[in-house]
């Protein structure tokens, strides 16, 4: 490809994972088309604390559980979510 | 669409008034009711627990509380749908979490209230930071 | 013999109070409650109904209760087991029965409430009375 | 045998049948070693009104459901339960 357009993203921290990286969120430049799949690789190279804590934890997209395969888009609300300890 | 009555869902740290609960279930048609409500208990795992700390995404565990009290009203015909979790450091015994469900008849109402619980206690973005003697940790619900 | 708390058990014409069981059910040990209330429903197999009215065998309701509620210690690791009852007269709304129990996990919280709800209206001695749109009729459970 | 002892026993009336029936109680005097299961018939001879409930009833003894083995007593507080509709 000639060009690759990316876009910033920002990824919400919370709970243990906020604590241990000491941030509330990790910012990234990301090529369009990345997938929510893909996303695990970026925050480990953008941010080597978070890596213990990828496998555990799931992907919210604009307020919901998203899927591998679901392609980010410029303005994405999206959330790293520790295994909850709600109720 | 069959429209049903929007569901009480409240996040924050405002303490949990059941009795608005109650009187938010109540319904000319359901005669039966089922309410959980889970409290801040005095050990865990053994460990003597001291009190709990409550941290949520809030917006997504609004989101997600909607889903689950839609998905309770399209798997049993209910009437009313409570679902209520305090946030922020509450001592032993205070009220954490109140799911609360009216129904025609109690069968669908004891199912779709643990249902619920079961549910929030998956899927909403709550986490719990444990106080306990000699310590702090996070403590996750168990699948 | 492992020594349980006294069950709370009330069966007579005085008005529910839901605050004060949800008070009896609190203990530091329990991490869930769960609370079932039966109250007049508008409508009864097509019927429209404008009140109910409770009679019992008292002495007989509150010695099988406490019989339920043996079973449900027995059965469950629980904390406190509360039943109540109401009877006479009462308008459509109105809260006829709660059974309530609370134990260290929900699970066990769960099965012991409907057990307990389910066993009081097959083996209790009350009856009711249907005051419904034409006329009047005794009501009874269905197995 | 030569005599045949006999005792009191009020067998108590609730709900629909109170009301069919017409009172709180039914007085009979029952021979020694009358069972829960003979009370039928000794209940219907004395109060041919209360005959058709007492198929779908269940009798009581001192506060609890009898089997009809069970022999009565004299002092025992002897109740016929109608189909309850509590709760």
């Amino acid at each position: 490809m000639a060009s690759e357009s990316t876009f910033p993203l920002s990824v919400r921290l919370f709970a243990l994972i906020r604590e241990k990286v000491g941030r509330e969120a990790i910012a990234l430049e990301v090529p369009a088309g990345t997938t929510v799949g893909a996303l695990a690789g970026r925050l480990r190279a953008a941010e080597p604390a978070v890596a213990p804590y990828l496998e555990a934890s799931r992907v919210a997209v604009n307020l919901t559980f998203a899927r591998p395969d679901q392609v980010l888009a410029p303005g994405d609300d999206v959330a790293l979510i520790p295994p909850v300890g709600g109720g | 669409m069959t429209a049903h009555p929007a569901p009480l869902i409240i996040v924050d740290p405002t303490p949990i008034d059941l009795a608005a609960i109650h009187a938010f279930l109540a319904d000319p048609a359901a005669g039966g009711e089922v309410v959980f409500t889970g409290t801040v208990r005095n050990q865990n795992e053994g460990r003597v627990v001291h009190a709990l700390e409550f941290e949520a995404y809030p917006e997504m565990a609004v989101a997600q509380i909607a889903a689950i009290a839609a998905e309770m009203y399209a798997r049993w015909p209910l009437r009313k749908v409570a679902m209520v979790h305090r946030l922020g450091r509450l001592p032993l015994g205070e009220t954490v979490v109140v799911v609360g469900v009216s129904a025609g008849h109690r069968a669908e109402a004891f199912e779709a209230c643990r249902y619920g619980i079961d549910t929030l206690k998956r899927d909403v973005p709550i986490w719990k930071r444990e106080h306990f003697e000699g310590g702090e940790v996070w403590v996750t619900n168990h699948p």
